[in-house]
């Protein structure tokens, strides 16, 4: 399962989506809006995403994770809006008979999602300064001027 | 001419000041599209930083448009 | 912070311990017991202690993941005596201003505490029989013929 | 002749038929007691697959055994 939501994530209803007795081992990720980046006082967050291209998006990304992990379940979930110090604005699960594919899964899952999901982020720090953050996270950006990634 | 509908996100919608427009355009792929609405709007984010998906579908650069198209110009990501 | 416990180990309590708004990632990892082992149905399962021993080396595994990784909290737990199918055995969770660090602080702990902790497994099958789970789970176990490995 | 106390866990523990004894030996090491118990009551764990603690730590298989000491015999472990 992957959604796109505008409201809180509550980490423990999405635990409940994965349980399975047959599954031995699970590993969660969870990422939150943190104080500070680069050396500069963040008071609050916007992410704002284009929904449609990241539910599909994220959806390539788990079907690519069960092809090539041996994971029982995964569960994945990306807030967007203003978030506070704290909330939680993205969460990964995976279940699996073994530690080894359920650590490489939500891995895959999470990397994969920061780099490829349409989704933006707004700093709001101190002062009333903004910036978004448009750096990729992996290598170069394939941008106009050469093939897309996907 | 086609009339071609534009989605903004992020820095571009702020640079923009709107989330969607619909425009006529004689650019034939989202690369000509983007740099002549560059030029226009003072988008900062040179052409080779942003990405293009046409009807919720990411192209090449070099894909011709159509008439009635959704085109979106995608920021570098930087979610999480 | 690091226990051997008898009670059933409740997850959002452990996570509770961990919550700061100064890191921007946790990873868990829980290990419940499952049904399946190599093939036989395990019905439920008892696990036992040299609780002093293990305290120190869990204590000592935690130390050792704090020097190697750049995580701000690390709390792991283990449970002892018998439990059912399903039941929570072992939970870690590690948070830290990057996933990186998160991640590899939690597979390093838990690693750690299956190849190190004295605690022994015994599985209860369909049928009555049981078995104590008597392999080491990394190489050559370190025997009175050898050097200890801590 | 040394009076030492030996604690059992796990398969030592039901093949022993108890998880504590004070016992006389005369063996100096963990190594030379472990085979002198195992002889004694079957074990079926080989000395190389056990390893030793002392009064709570882990010592080497030749450490030399003192009066009084708490001696827990090992097994591999399985955790998790």
């Amino acid at each position: 399962m992957f959604k796109i939501v505008s409201n809180p994530i509550d980490p423990a209803a999405w635990q409940q989506t994965l349980t399975n007795v047959e599954a031995g081992a699970c590993v969660t990720f969870a990422g939150w809006v943190r104080q500070h980046n680069q050396g500069l006082v963040v008071l609050s967050l916007e992410y704002e995403a284009y929904a449609v291209l990241a539910v599909a998006e994220g959806k390539k990304i788990l079907a690519e994770a069960h092809e090539r992990f041996a994971v029982v379940g995964i569960a994945a979930v990306h807030r967007t809006g203003h978030l506070q110090l704290g909330e939680l604005a993205v969460w990964v699960g995976v279940t699996a008979n073994h530690r080894d594919a359920a650590f490489g899964a939500s891995r895959f899952v999470i990397d994969e999602m920061k780099a490829r999901l349409p989704i933006w982020k707004k700093e709001y720090y101190t002062g009333g300064a903004t910036a978004w953050i448009n750096c990729a996270t992996r290598g170069e950006h394939g941008g106009l001027g050469a093939l897309p990634s996907s | 001419m086609l009339s071609v509908s534009v989605y903004y996100f992020a820095i571009l919608r702020e640079q923009r000041g709107l989330g969607q427009e619909t425009l006529s355009t004689t650019a034939m792929t989202p690369a000509a599209l983007y740099e002549e609405l560059r030029l226009l709007h003072g988008f900062t984010l040179p052409s080779e930083r942003v990405r293009a998906a046409i009807n919720d579908t990411f192209v090449l650069s070099t894909t011709s448009l159509r008439e009635g198209d959704r085109i979106v110009f995608i920021p570098p990501v930087a979610g999480g």
